[in-house]
């Protein structure tokens, strides 16, 4: 409710000064422009302060964007002025407006986040590169929504991957250079061949808009190179999903990376790449040609649900906390595939409203990962033992994190988890709601290990310290509060899902309704 | 603010919505008292002054709304949506309300006996303790006045979660391992099980609400058997066997969480959910008429009766008396499965009395096993020779219990046997009578040998020996126990209330 | 209680520690059984049921006869019962006034060793 | 007497408010003596004892207020109940009960146990409220509580093998009881009314109360409890126990199965079967045990013979064998408390220093054999004429043949073997004061009733002009009896009669203490072994899938460990080929 009078507020302002038109722009361009403006001035202190206020302006305005878009249906902005086919448009559509904002509400609350000491391999005076990528990064996983043109997704999808390349190379841990390594090729092997399926589909139709493109596919739609361009396109964004057998480069990734860029990736970047994946499938080519003609829910289901298991089983064995939460990454993104693949309206509202419950769990899970990690100097399972009376506030917000991941009812786990039954049942499938519960429990097990460690763990020896050799306690306020707050979310849209729901669903009406479908 | 206000009138605008409210809340407000005065103004007795008080507070709220319902209201108050399909809705009727009755009455009993138990055992994390317990509570009412099937799963899930730390209260290994089973088991019967119950039907019906008469007629009968099977095992509360396990593992916990939560709250729960179900989603008719033309259609019952005959002969040869009352809780616990399996009127009012008369009665005996831990330190029965002459107050009140959970007269315990037995016979289920009448004797003697142990003969002139130091438990306990046992013999004299209140509850008079 | 505390009422003779008056009870009942025999000469008996449905009752010494017999038949019977009925007095593991005061809780069956007690007995079903 | 002549309201709560007229001022007749249960159970010995004997005499007080036809009701539960329904069969058995408890209670004045003294009241006051009951629900609570408080005498006794009895002797009324609630349950649903009135055996209701009945009333192998129990309780419990439950079980039978005719052939095995056992019984009261069952035999057979005599004859028979009955018990209970033992082997002699109780004895041991002039022959004759009346040859020649038993065994051997035989050297002193004057008004009413036998027929359900004492009646039973006698003395003459061991006889109860607990156990055993098996099978199974996930899944597995990203790219191109084929053979076809 404060979010939506935010909103409305500031889109009082918007419409007074008639500078809303813009907002689309403004929205990529904010970031864009005080990422090299924090390499100037080269001042540790401006670029967190700049970061933070960029990042929360960026959420203002998506919430702006979102009523608008809500109210008034796809906004355009020709930018440059150059109209549609020509030019680059971009096109705020009420599943992108609804992406952005949970980028920007991770983004905002992870720089919220005081990342004290060393997180980061960055020598402090040097610390204002790591906010330049930051922001490059939210920069490009924005405007991969916003736009409406092929290409320029994929321009901002390596902006935004060759920046999260650089944070992940800054963790502390040597590690972290070879998970960036093996990133790199596999962002770059997807991104080329996002890049090979732009260039084939441009080779046929000419244009390079999504709508345009949309509106003249249908007649070349059975031409091989139009089938070719589309495997493409589908295996590249796979890759930048971590769809099942393509994940591999997601667990280091998050794992030895700067906490708060696991907090920020693991809550956005695949998000971002899953919107994409949905414009195109259901934009671009059309449910009808994508599920119908090609088939697509025949790979695309058993993927989804192997890697609801995968994921799942693989988390129940690490002992790294960040590895387990990056495997049950890869589960839950395999809950909003399997939505994806239904291709009805319950399906996909459970995908999207899963990337907002997702996002906000699993950043606040990283979050309290690194409020631990900044307490004891470990991020292990075993760090927890007995944490459950030293630091209580931040267990209970795994605890309750984790029972979203869960899928309890009451968290916002369960909201998209029903969806996605419903999309199961919808679908005439009652199967796979089944097996869609079965995998959940897998899920009590990975949670629930920690959760024992955390209130039966008995720390030995020199456990009981924290990194500095001081008793370990609770993690400081400037830390714990964005943790609390997405922790918090998690609750508030579990049991009053309505806005996340509405909002989701019409943006699954108006992509399935989209061109060809 | 103004959504607040908003709020706020729209409670109280429909009729008893308010009241709902209250009772819903007042638990929750619990909780947060406690936690504030225990762990930040740190005074054990404002934190169990505030407990006691809101607990009255709550149990008047409840029985505030016993005028209405039996009136004919049925007070709703509908939230918002938290799942599609699932509006976090309440609605007050009869068996919900007996059922919140009971728990919240319960718990001031409980909480009482709980002060004088915990201090008298020098427990720790006590604030922690009566926090959850008001959670606890609050989930258990939550789920007597849930309007649809998913409010209902909130509320069940609720209860799991917030009773695992009561349960598992001495954080010591065994503690873990106990609560990994009951956490384990209740919490992948119900995401495993009632979910895809509550799923299926919602696939069925398109509604999860429950509405008398139920929402399922016209579904094919072997369907409906099936559905009645996932309802039976997925509400692993109800604990039915082999997912009973979770019950007497749950016993590691301090004997006040045993009594309210394995004697009332979590067990209730569970079959009152499961009285709810058939009777409000199935609808005794339907399910009846389906269970006449499916030949397995009788499975639930078999089941039943295999619960309640294999847990009283287990519960014969435990020795540890907090065992031997949980395997008798499992079998209690499967006549009110029976009574909702039979599918007839008067059977489901029978388990629904049955409900109170058994909670009163459990209750009793519990007390009893925690005041004799600390007022004789034993928790085998086999040692418990002669400590009843000690402690004459509280075996006598294990001794009413004991015939209440018999179903002798005139304890309260009669009158639900006699409503199981009739609908039981009304519906031709001979299985079930004989199961009633064999799980009668069985409870004789696996109850009264513990009665007769504790008022055995001390041996020849034994001054000291092994029951020196035996004595009464505190007061704090020992009134509770008496007050409760007393209940047992009102509630036969005076069941009315209860009888008016659930006539016709399952769909017409009888 | 016991026979020694009353020791004096040991020495007092009773009426039947005389074998002279148990012999001269004895003739009075053999006289008394031969005066009840001959009644029925002296009276007529009517029969109890009407007609012929049990002529043999109205016999001479039926009823004398009868109960001779059956009470005969009944102590031989029952000596024959023993055979097959007989068992020791501790068979059930339980001797009513043997106990009194033992350290059991009533839980032992068949006679256990008293350290076995309610560990698995207490079985409630008998 | 149908529900729907409810004249009043009985409301729960408040106080007895009763019909207009004469039965405003009175309780409901078990009030007394179960207020008084209460009371004693809070009251210091003396006032105890003033009520033991005041209770009873205030019950017949407040009893006789009552008239046939006085009926109250109660809505209770949903339930109709009828609390209250006096007529003159009713009566009968309350004054009876009060008749005993006062006996009973002026017996137990010399025992301080408070245990004892409240359950016998509460007992007392339960038989009353059940013979009064008018529906079977309420019949049903009484029926419980009979159970309930009579087992405390039996635990009164406080040793070990009278505490599993006592259990026992639960168990099988609770088992009655629940018996009689499933009729209860039966008979709403297939007449719509839970009055108890007679029926016929037909109904599913009818033979289930029957076998609940049945139970309590001994029939044959249903009868071990009596013979278990009753021994094993106080010497005043005894008397007690002797008194309430089967006379209250006859009541029921005479109330709800007049004249059907399975009954009578029940009542003739009843009352042949016991006496065997009796004659190798040792235990004495055991002894009486066996006899009584003998005797119910006789009120058994008279309910089945049907209205008139031979139900005029059960019930007469009922109340005088309370008396003779209750007076043998008192007379044993005395050698017992006096002796503490209470076998006929170890007994002998006794008249020497218990002359009058020994005397008492042989009153009460003429009255069971139905010696005329005394009390048993003025109701035995009646069964046994109407069972000729109604032409059973076989039954009647049972009936005699049990009654040349009865004289046998109750009649001969309970005061030959304790206060004669051989002499056992025991001198116990005579028995208390209050003993003597219970059992010498139990005596002397036996005589009374025996000589004046009218006033007992005046107040038998029926009307009656039954004169006992005709010349054929008196001679035959004189020869009966003397003739047993006969045989009696002339076997232990000739040494043929079986001397008294120490020992258990088996009956029928062996199934239930021995072959039960074992099958119980085995079968525990069984299903245990089958549950662990089942659990460690499935443990078996849950380690394979734990290892096949491990070997998958852990960091070490195929599918957990980091792939080199080779391996991925090879997994692209993988999907990227048959993401082709599909589209491929999509847009082919």
């Amino acid at each position: 409710m404060a979010a939506e009078s935010v909103g409305q507020g500031l889109q009082q302002v918007a419409l007074s000064t008639a500078f809303d038109v813009h907002f689309p722009a403004l929205e990529v361009v904010l970031p864009l422009v005080a990422a090299p403006l924090c390499f100037l001035f080269r001042s540790r202190a401006f670029a967190r302060i700049l970061s933070a206020a960029v990042a929360w302006l960026t959420f203002g305005v998506a919430l702006v964007l979102l009523q608008k878009v809500l109210a008034e249906g796809t906004v355009r902005y020709p930018l440059g002025g150059w109209a549609a086919p020509y030019g680059i448009e971009y096109r705020v559509t009420v599943a992108g407006a609804w992406v952005i904002l949970v980028v920007s509400l991770v983004a905002a609350l992870t720089l919220l986040f005081d990342s004290r000491g060393s997180a980061s391999r960055l020598a402090p005076e040097r610390r204002y590169l790591y906010y330049s990528a930051f922001l490059l990064c939210l920069a490009g996983l924005l405007g991969m929504a916003i736009t409406g043109d092929l290409f320029n997704i994929f321009v901002f999808l390596e902006i935004s991957s060759l920046s999260s390349y650089a944070l992940i190379a800054l963790g502390r841990d040597r590690r972290a250079l070879m998970a960036s390594y093996s990133y790199l090729i596999m962002g770059t092997i997807g991104g080329g061949f996002f890049m090979i399926g732009v260039g084939l589909l441009y080779q046929m139709t000419g244009t390079l808009n999504v709508e345009d493109m949309a509106q003249r596919l249908p007649a070349v739609l059975d031409t091989r190179t139009v089938l070719v361009g589309f495997a493409f396109l589908l295996v590249g964004l796979s890759i930048k999903l971590a769809v099942f057998p393509l994940h591999q480069w997601l667990p280091n990734a998050y794992t030895f990376a700067p906490p708060r860029v696991s907090a920020f990736l693991a809550g956005t970047a695949t998000k971002v790449s899953y919107y994409v994946m949905a414009e195109v499938v259901f934009v671009l080519f059309g449910a009808h040609f994508v599920f119908t003609e090609i088939g697509l829910g025949a790979v695309l289901m058993p993927l989804s649900v192997a890697a609801m298991f995968v994921g799942s089983l693989a988390a129940i064995y690490q002992a790294d906390l960040r590895r387990l939460l990056a495997y049950s990454s890869i589960g839950q993104l395999g809950y909003m595939t399997l939505g994806l693949s239904l291709a009805n309206v319950e399906g996909l509202t459970s995908g999207l409203v899963h990337v907002f419950n997702h996002g906000v769990t699993k950043s606040g899970l990283f979050l309290v990962v690194a409020c631990v990690g900044y307490r004891t100097g470990r991020t292990t399972v075993r760090s927890m033992a007995g944490l459950g009376t030293r630091m209580p506030a931040t267990s209970l917000a795994f605890v309750i994190g984790g029972m979203s991941l869960i899928g309890v009812p009451g968290t916002a786990g369960f909201v998209s988890k029903w969806e996605l039954i419903r999309g199961a049942l919808a679908a005439e499938r009652l199967w796979l709601a089944a097996v869609v519960l079965v995998s959940s429990l897998l899920a009590v097990v990975y949670v629930w290990r920690v959760v024992e460690m955390i209130y039966f763990g008995r720390p030995e020896g020199l456990e009981s310290l924290g990194r500095d050799g001081e008793p370990v306690r609770e993690a400081p306020f400037s830390m714990l509060l964005p943790t609390l707050i997405l922790v918090a979310a998690t609750v508030v849209f579990g049991l009053w899902s309505d806005p996340t729901l509405s909002v989701a669903r019409s943006a699954a009406v108006e992509l399935l309704g989209g061109a060809g479908g | 603010m103004s959504a607040v206000g908003t709020l706020l009138a729209e409670l109280f605008a429909e009729p008893g919505s308010g009241w709902i409210a209250a009772g819903l809340l007042l638990p929750v407000g619990a909780a947060l008292l406690v936690a504030l005065l225990g762990w930040v103004a740190r005074s054990a007795n404002l934190r169990d002054g505030a407990t006691v008080v809101v607990g009255v507070a709550s149990a008047a709220t409840v029985l505030r709304l016993w005028g209405p319902v039996s009136s004919g209201e049925r007070p709703r108050w509908l939230l918002w949506s938290f799942a599609p399909g699932g509006h976090l809705e309440f609605v007050v009727e009869p068996l919900g309300l007996v059922f919140a009755t009971v728990a919240s009455v319960l718990w001031v009993v409980t909480s009482v006996y709980a002060f004088g138990y915990m201090r008298g055992h020098h427990e720790e994390h006590q604030t922690r303790f009566f926090c959850c317990f008001a959670i606890a509570i609050g989930a258990a009412i939550g789920v007597a006045f849930a309007g649809n099937l998913l409010t209902l799963f909130l509320f069940y899930e609720l209860l799991t979660f917030s009773t695992f730390p009561l349960v598992t209260h001495h954080q010591t290994t065994a503690a873990r391992r106990a609560g990994r089973v009951y956490f384990g088991i209740l919490l992948s019967t119900s995401v495993g099980l009632f979910l895809l119950a509550i799923v299926w039907t919602w696939w069925l019906t398109g509604t999860t609400d429950f509405r008398p008469g139920g929402i399922l007629a016209g579904t094919s009968p072997g369907v409906l058997v099936a559905l009645l099977l996932l309802y039976g095992y997925g509400i692993g509360k109800a604990a039915l066997m082999p997912a009973h396990l979770w019950l007497p593992a749950a016993m590691v916990a301090p004997t006040p969480v045993s009594a309210l939560l394995h004697a009332v709250a979590v067990v209730k729960a569970g079959v009152f959910s499961v009285l709810k179900v058939v009777t409000m989603i199935f609808g005794v008719d339907t399910l009846r008429g389906a269970m006449d033309r499916v030949a397995w259609g009788d499975v639930l019952i078999w089941i039943g009766c295999f619960t309640v005959l294999s847990a009283s002969i287990v519960a014969l040869r435990q020795d540890n008396l907090k065992r031997r009352l949980a395997y008798s809780t499992i079998g209690q616990l499967a006549y009110i499965v029976l009574g909702a399996a039979v599918a007839s009127q008067i059977a489901a009012q029978g388990a629904a009395l049955h409900i109170v008369t058994h909670a009163v009665g459990k209750i009793t005996l519990f007390f009893c096993a925690g005041a004799i831990y600390v007022g004789a330190h034993k928790t085998e029965i086999s040692t418990m020779r002669g400590i009843g002459w000690r402690m004459p107050f509280t075996m006598g009140a294990f001794f009413v219990g004991s015939l209440s959970i018999i179903g002798l007269p005139p304890l309260a315990g009669a009158w639900s046997k006699w409503g199981l037995i009739l609908g039981a016979s009304q519906a031709g289920e001979w299985l079930v009578v004989a199961t009633l009448a064999a799980s009668s004797l069985l409870s004789v003697g696996y109850l009264l040998p513990v009665v007769l142990q504790a008022f055995a003969p001390r041996q020849g002139g034994a001054a000291g020996g092994e029951d020196a130091g035996v004595q009464e438990a505190p007061l704090l306990c020992v009134v509770p126990l008496c007050l409760t046992a007393l209940l047992c013999v009102v509630l036969f004299f005076w069941p009315t209330p209860f009888t008016d209140l659930l006539s016709g509850f399952a769909g017409g008079p009888p | 209680m016991s026979a020694d505390a009353s020791s004096k009422n040991g020495d007092r003779r009773h009426l039947w520690d005389d074998p002279k008056n148990v012999q001269i009870l004895i003739w009075v009942f053999w006289a008394c059984c031969a005066i009840v025999f001959a009644l029925d000469f002296a009276f007529h008996r009517h029969p109890s049921f009407e007609g012929e449905t049990l002529p043999i009752e109205e016999m001479v010494g039926f009823y004398s006869i009868y109960g001779f017999v059956a009470c005969v038949l009944l102590v031989l019977v029952a000596k024959q019962m023993r055979k097959v009925l007989m068992r020791s007095e501790d068979y059930y593991g339980e001797v009513l006034g043997a106990t009194a005061g033992e350290p059991d809780g009533g839980a032992r069956d068949e006679g256990r060793a008293p350290d076995g007690e309610s560990r698995e007995g207490r079985d409630g079903g008998d | 007497m149908a529900a729907t002549e409810t004249h009043a309201q009985y409301v729960m709560g408040e106080t007895v408010r009763l019909l207009d007229g004469p039965l405003q001022a009175l309780l409901h007749p078990a009030l007394p003596l179960l207020v008084a249960g209460v009371v004693a159970a809070l009251a210091p010995p003396r006032l105890r004892k003033a009520l033991l004997v005041l209770a009873p005499l205030w019950g017949a007080w407040n009893l006789l207020g009552f008239t046939s036809g006085d009926l109250v009701s109660a809505e209770l539960a949903g339930f109709e109940l009828i609390l209250l329904r006096v007529d003159k069969l009713a009566f009968l058995f309350a004054l009876l009960f009060h008749l005993a408890a006062l006996l009973a209670g002026i017996y137990a004045l010399h025992s301080d146990d408070r245990m004892q003294q409240v359950a016998g009241l509460l007992y007392a006051g339960s038989a009353v409220g059940a013979v009064f009951a008018g529906d079977l629900l309420v019949l049903f609570f009484f029926w419980e509580l009979l159970a309930i408080t009579s087992v405390f005498l039996i635990w009164a006794r406080r040793e070990t093998a009278s505490t599993r009895s006592g259990l026992r002797y639960l168990l099988v009324h609770i088992a009655s009881g629940v018996l009689l609630l499933i009729g209860a349950a039966l008979h709403w649903i297939e007449f719509g009314t839970l009055v108890f009135e007679r029926m016929d055996l037909g109904s599913a209701a009818s033979w289930v109360l029957l076998l609940a009945i049945g139970i309590k009333c001994c029939f044959p192998l249903l009868h071990t409890w009596l013979v278990d129990a009753y021994p094993a309780a106080t010497e005043l419990g005894t008397v007690y126990l002797a008194s309430f439950t089967t006379k209250t079980a006859v009541y029921a039978l005479a109330r709800g199965y007049e004249g059907c005719e399975p009954l009578i052939w029940i009542g003739m095995a009843m009352a042949m079967f016991p006496i065997f056992y009796a004659v190798i019984e040792n235990d004495l009261r055991r002894v009486l045990g066996y006899s009584m069952i003998n005797q119910i035999g006789f009120m058994v057979c008279g309910v089945g013979l049907g209205a008139g005599l031979g139900v005029n004859g059960a019930v007469a028979h009922a109340f005088n064998d309370v008396i003779f009955k209750g007076l043998l018990f008192m007379s044993m209970g005395a050698v017992l408390l006096r002796t503490g033992r209470i076998n006929g082997s170890e007994l002998g002699g006794l008249y020497k220093t218990m002359p009058q109780t020994a005397g008492l004895c042989m009153v009460g041991a003429a009255s069971i054999s139905a010696f005329p002039l005394f009390s048993g022959f003025v109701s035995k004759s009646m069964v046994m004429t109407e069972a000729a009346h109604e032409g059973y040859v076989v039954v009647w020649l049972a009936l005699l043949f049990a009654s040349a038993g009865v004289f046998h065994h109750a009649g001969i051997k309970i005061p030959f073997f304790a206060f004669f035989a051989h002499d056992s050297g025991l001198r116990p002193k005579e028995a208390p004061l209050n003993m003597r004057v219970a059992m010498g008004i139990a005596a002397l009413l036996c005589i009374a009733i025996g000589c004046f036998p009218n006033a007992l027929y005046a107040l038998l359900p029926y009307a009656t002009d039954y004169h006992p004492y005709d010349t054929t009646h008196v001679v035959q039973q004189l020869q009966l009896l003397f003739f047993s006698a006969l045989a009696f003395v002339t076997l232990m003459l000739t040494g043929i009669y079986p001397p008294e061991l120490r020992s258990t006889n088996l009956d029928v109860d062996w199934f239930a203490r021995r072959a039960a607990p074992r099958t119980l156990r085995v079968l525990a055993a069984v299903g245990g072994a089958i549950w662990y098996g089942v659990l460690a099978g499935l443990a078996d199974v849950l380690k394979v899938v734990r290892s096949v996930v491990r070997w998958l899944h852990s960091p070490a597995g195929r599918l957990g460990e980091p792939w080199p990203t080779g391996t991925t790219v090879f997994w692209a191109a993988t999907l990227l080929g048959l993401l082709l084929l599909f589209s491929y053979l999509g847009s082919a076809l």
